[in-house]
């Protein structure tokens, strides 16, 4: 099992949920988090001034999925939230070395 | 004339409240809109305070109700509220100062200009905004003001009834917000669908709150005097802005659940509808006014939307055709036995009156459109209108004012 | 007689400032409950300035205040304000258009009907509560209003005096929402203790103020002139609101540590009980009448919450017994040299007037708590009262209005 | 004399409005600090609703203008109000109540009390602030209401002019704030220059707007009587509040970008700049007054927060000095012409107006640093003026009231 | 050492605390999160339509633990935050490679 | 690669975020968390009561960082965040099989 973190802009959750849902992937979580790339943030200019904005809000969408669906799963994410721009964000993938279902206390690939 | 101190009390506070009412719009539109521009659409409303405050009573006033030059703008006998003093005036409400009647007509104008605001949020320069509405105040404002309000305005003359500012006020701003948001475009990802969920309804509905209130100063202050006409528009004003929010609540319903969005902004569109009707009709005729407003600005809404038109937060949908219905209902629904300064409307067999209060529409129509266009377009050839793009992705607040709603490490 | 426009401007104020209190309300309301119900909870209340706006222009008014039938309930001649005119009414507040009473009545009625709704927040289904309000204010507030306040009314001719609304609106609303409450049943998790703090004690606070500065229309308006009755008033009103507030500050600093939700809470509790009293005591028995009321309340809520009864914002205890206490320290503590029209209470040697004014509080209580219980097991029976599990674990602003209090991704 | 009802129902609403400021003020306080001290600093002003409230009727009226004691206070005859009563005083206000305008008075000690906790948010213990307050309103807030406004008052015979508090409330406040600031010490990580951005500026903006329509009540209900004075106090207060705003604005523009807390804050450096000014110049010098606060505030705001002070909200920048150069403007702008109970001014040629207007701030100057500090000393040494370190951390919210703004279960 | 992340109701923070709490854990970090599972959120009824609820507000519990400590830990969030019906969420376990303590730069196990 | 999940005190992201660009690290992800540590919150009094003051406001600050980079991160951000009082916070290193760049699609250490 693979935990993927991807940090996307806000606007695109809904393609993103869409693309997920188009491979039958339904669980997810979301967390509102600030984030600044390599570039520190944005570069604007305010007449002859120039000032940084630094963090930006983010989204970050967490999905655990089996070792098979990785890569699947993470090309629909990586179609579905770019823009081509600077700031289109980063996913991670982290190693999950089990998983429980509350309700039921299934673990293992059941859980998922 | 003497001063009644009574009049002048109920002005006065009147005037309070229609104050007030521009905070109240400011968070009306503020929670409409997202998170990142909550500040800057708050500022919008707040900067018309400051600005539009100061020129009103540096020229404004005079240019909207100094002396008449030939029935199209006030003299500027009254430049620096020069000989206006704490007797009446002459030719205006003459049992309160001339100061009283002048600051009453100042907060009118202060709100109208903000009116327009909902139109841009979320894209406009600051900078251009205040540029715009320099202008807009000057050239569309207080000429229109003049018109119909002005001692020899030609709208006046004809015979054209407004009580307390459907036309010049909600017409003025509702066709205007159309003009000013077609030149200007639609926001970055509004034709894309992507999501612009009001980001905070409850301070919609504070804002609701604080307009139905102060709109209480609006309509029945234009009585400008207390008494039984101010009572009057008084009724008149909270039957037809009850009715309104409930039939809105009803159609969203219908099409959905019942909507506090829906109650808010009905109750909005059923208080800028009975607006110039307030002191001409009789109270009950809230009902019909209300009711009509809210099924009209409610399809209109819809209309709006359909034709990808980002006018962003419906002013001309709400203001600009409740301030429609309302004039023409004026003209239909209008009585002599209300009002002896008013005239008997369609219902009393005066169809005519419907035809002067349709063709103040159509002038106000026309006059505002294009003013608008042509002032945008100076203002856009300038100093541009819009934001850059990423200004406009980061945000207004941090963009053009530097400042964040809420602290904290984010957001 | 004449209309006296000093007296018109200030009922007319105090009509706008009533009405202001229903969104004060709804955000006191709203504050107190949890996130998922903020604007279903704000909604309950803006609602009621709909309906009840609406309502009471056709038939309310009449019901209420028209022509008396036997002491019970006033006939229909004022149906759709047929009759009520610019011109005094013949019986009430003769100095100002009858128009202006009829209005200033009305927020009463609206607000009313908005504070029961503090009892069944975050479970009620909407629908139902709409019905309910329609049956509540057509069966319960309008025959309870004449007979306080109608002229004929019998509990007005039997000597039960109630200056602004102590037992017509308080104890009316703070029984009914017990009654209601209890057929309703808990919320779900509140057996289970759950955590259900307020969402948001900012706008507690901010709806608290607006209902102090509402307030003093709503008591110092209920004189029906200008002068000394209502300075009178006003002043009773304000000492109340401050001694009650700071008697449950310090409360709350025994038990715990001075709580902001208990400043505000006080300050109602005050206001609630001096509401019957303010135009008959003497103003500085605004303290007694204050302080009392914060301690009955405060320990009246403490005990409601050991009931395990989901009473859930304590209408009853605050507004119920404020409103009982206020109804009986006027028979204590009025005076006929604040008030020619009112009785000397207890303590100038008049104890009749307590027992005339235990009439009036049991009277209003169990017919309130009778009929509520009616009317909503007929609600119950028909359309159902209660949101189902899964609509209440969601909240109802989703469930209920399809709307969220703040737009972006989550929450 | 007899009684004014128009007169009343002016004062009596102008009492309701000053009231509202205070909440106006929580939430413009309240917006300032960060989220965890949100509830603390709104709960500073309520708590002197109730606290001053109630000992405004019992002593505090009667020292502030009881029948005078050599110039320097009041006597102790209206102790609870006795003799205060529904007829008009014989020296102040005598065409309302007596009542009304005591009560009137009482609204503006409260609101007196609560500015000055902007110099101590985030660190002060409640408990202190609350024998802080009983403190300095009997030692500095009724001797300085008692010399500038009392019959009989030391400064007021000689001359010193002060229309609606400018010395009295602000001035008084805004040095007080200063100096509790230098004895209480600067929050935990200010000198770090830890970040301590506003957590909700809304609010702040919703603060603004609801002081900036309280303050009609305050300066042109000072009139005391409707009518022309009142109209002109009116003109004033809006002229300044929005060319300070406007002001502000453009200063926060050249520096960096348009602030929205620049204009909140330039409004209410106008406004108070206008209040001991409004009923004695001429409404368009409301000009020159406001746009001379607004550069004079903001600079001294800078300098405050380079001298490493942390009088936290600025109190001292806006009100202290904004008052102190209303006090002098008043001394250059006034005359005869608008008010004839007051005198002409440096610009009609009469310097002397101008001293004695600087002798009345002096005095008020020195008067409120060093009653504050001993008064602040004796709070130290008794119970502590500080919170601990910890509970500084923690945020007062929870420390001092138990209490966190928004629900949740994190926040 | 092990991260373990648990989904839970908001509502279950209460017992999940305490029952760490008798375990003697104390550590932990609470997120606020929105999340769905399998059913695509809940699905409601208005009138005669049908309408779902996407997201769901929920509480990420992060709580690090050492290995012989994963079981104990995990049971004891199993059996206080079921009530058995759909939402009650999920357990995902992630191997931690150190912990640092930042007051003392202490790190690995006696960090946790 | 690695994350780095470093809990800190609020008012102590801007030396944290100072002493990563210091190094030419300037992507990083906040989020706004509650934690507690081993002391289960703060004790604070009331008159003669105790309370204890549960979950604190913490920032959650997450770097990605390549193998090489480990333990300057690390360093700085000890150094930074600390205070040498009790809730300085906690960093735990976990590992991460892979990154990618949504912008571009690029993975592995170029997306970093
Ligand atoms: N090294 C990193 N560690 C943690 N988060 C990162 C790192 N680099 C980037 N991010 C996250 O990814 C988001 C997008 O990064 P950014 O560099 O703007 O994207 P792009 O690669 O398209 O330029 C950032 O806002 C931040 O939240
Ligand atoms: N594949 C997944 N990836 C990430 N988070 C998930 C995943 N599946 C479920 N979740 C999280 O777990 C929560 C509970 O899942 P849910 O399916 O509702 O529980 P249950 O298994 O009891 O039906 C969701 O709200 C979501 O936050
Ligand atoms: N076992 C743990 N699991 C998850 N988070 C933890 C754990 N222990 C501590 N934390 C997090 O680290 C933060 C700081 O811990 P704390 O014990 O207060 O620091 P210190 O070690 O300096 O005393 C806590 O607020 C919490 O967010």
């Amino acid at each position: 099992m693979k935990k993927i973190e991807a940090i996307i802009r806000e606007e695109k959750l809904a393609p993103v949920k869409k693309s997920l849902e188009d491979l039958g992937y339904y669980g997810m979580t979301i967390t509102e988090v600030g984030g600044r790339g390599r570039e520190k943030g944005i570069a604007l200019k305010w007449g002859a001034k120039e000032y940084r904005v630094d963090f930006l809000p983010k989204l970050k969408v967490e999905v655990i999925v089996l070792d098979e669906d990785l890569s699947p799963v993470l090309n629909a994410i990586v179609r579905s939230a770019r823009t081509g721009e600077t700031g289109d964000g980063k996913i991670f993938i982290i190693p999950v070395e089990n998983a429980i279902r509350i309700r039921t206390g299934d673990s293992g690939s059941n859980a998922v | 004339m003497s001063i009644n101190y009574a009049d002048t009390a109920w002005v006065l506070m009147s005037a309070a409240m229609v104050l007030f009412m521009t905070p109240g719009l400011a968070f009306f539109y503020g929670g409409l809109v997202r998170r990142k521009n909550f500040l800057s659409t708050i500022m919008m409303s707040f900067a018309c305070l400051g600005l539009i405050g100061v020129l009103w009573v540096v020229y404004g006033y005079s240019l909207s109700f100094g002396p008449d030059k030939a029935g199209i703008i006030g003299g500027l006998d009254f430049f620096g509220l020069a000989g206006v003093g704490q007797e009446p005036s002459s030719v205006y409400a003459t049992t309160i100062p001339h100061l009283a009647f002048m600051t009453y007509q100042g907060m009118f104008a202060i709100i109208t200009v903000a009116l327009i605001t909902g139109a841009v949020v979320e894209r406009i320069k600051f900078s251009a905004l205040m540029l715009f509405s320099v202008l807009w105040f000057t050239f569309v404002y207080t000429p229109v003001a003049h018109w119909v309000w002005g001692s020899g305005g030609w709208l006046a003359k004809l015979g054209v009834l407004d009580f307390a500012g459907g036309t010049v006020v909600h017409i003025a701003a509702g066709i205007s917000a159309l003009s000013l948001a077609l030149l200007l475009g639609p926001r970055r990802g509004f034709k894309e669908k992507e999501p612009m969920e009001p980001g905070n309804i409850p301070m919609v509905a504070l804002g609701a709150g604080i307009l139905w209130f102060g709109w209480f100063g609006f309509n029945a202050g234009s009585a400008l005097t207390s008494g039984g006409l101010a009572s009057s528009a008084f009724v008149a004003t909270n039957i037809s802005a009850a009715t309104a929010a409930l039939v809105w609540m009803i159609l969203s319903w219908i099409y959905r659940r019942p909507s506090l969005l829906g109650v808010a902004t009905g109750a909005v569109a059923g208080l800028v509808a009975i607006t110039p009707a307030a002191g001409f009709v009789q109270p009950i005729m809230g009902i019909p006014i209300g009711a009509g407003a809210a099924i009209l600005c409610y399809y209109m809404m819809l209309f709006r939307a359909k034709t990808g038109i980002d006018e962003s937060l419906d002013v001309w949908a709400v203001h600009g055709m409740g301030g429609t219905w309302g004039a023409l209902a004026t003209g239909i629904f209008s009585s002599v036995a209300v009002n002896s300064a008013g005239k008997d409307g369609l219902i009393y067999g005066n169809p005519k009156q419907l035809l002067l209060q349709l063709i103040g529409v159509l002038v106000v129509w026309a006059f505002a459109f294009m003013m608008t266009w042509v002032i945008g377009k100076v203002v856009n050839a300038t100093i541009g209108l819009r934001v850059s793009s990423e200004e406009e992705s980061v945000g207004l607040d941090i963009s053009q004012h530097g400042e964040r709603a809420y602290g904290g490490p984010l957001r």
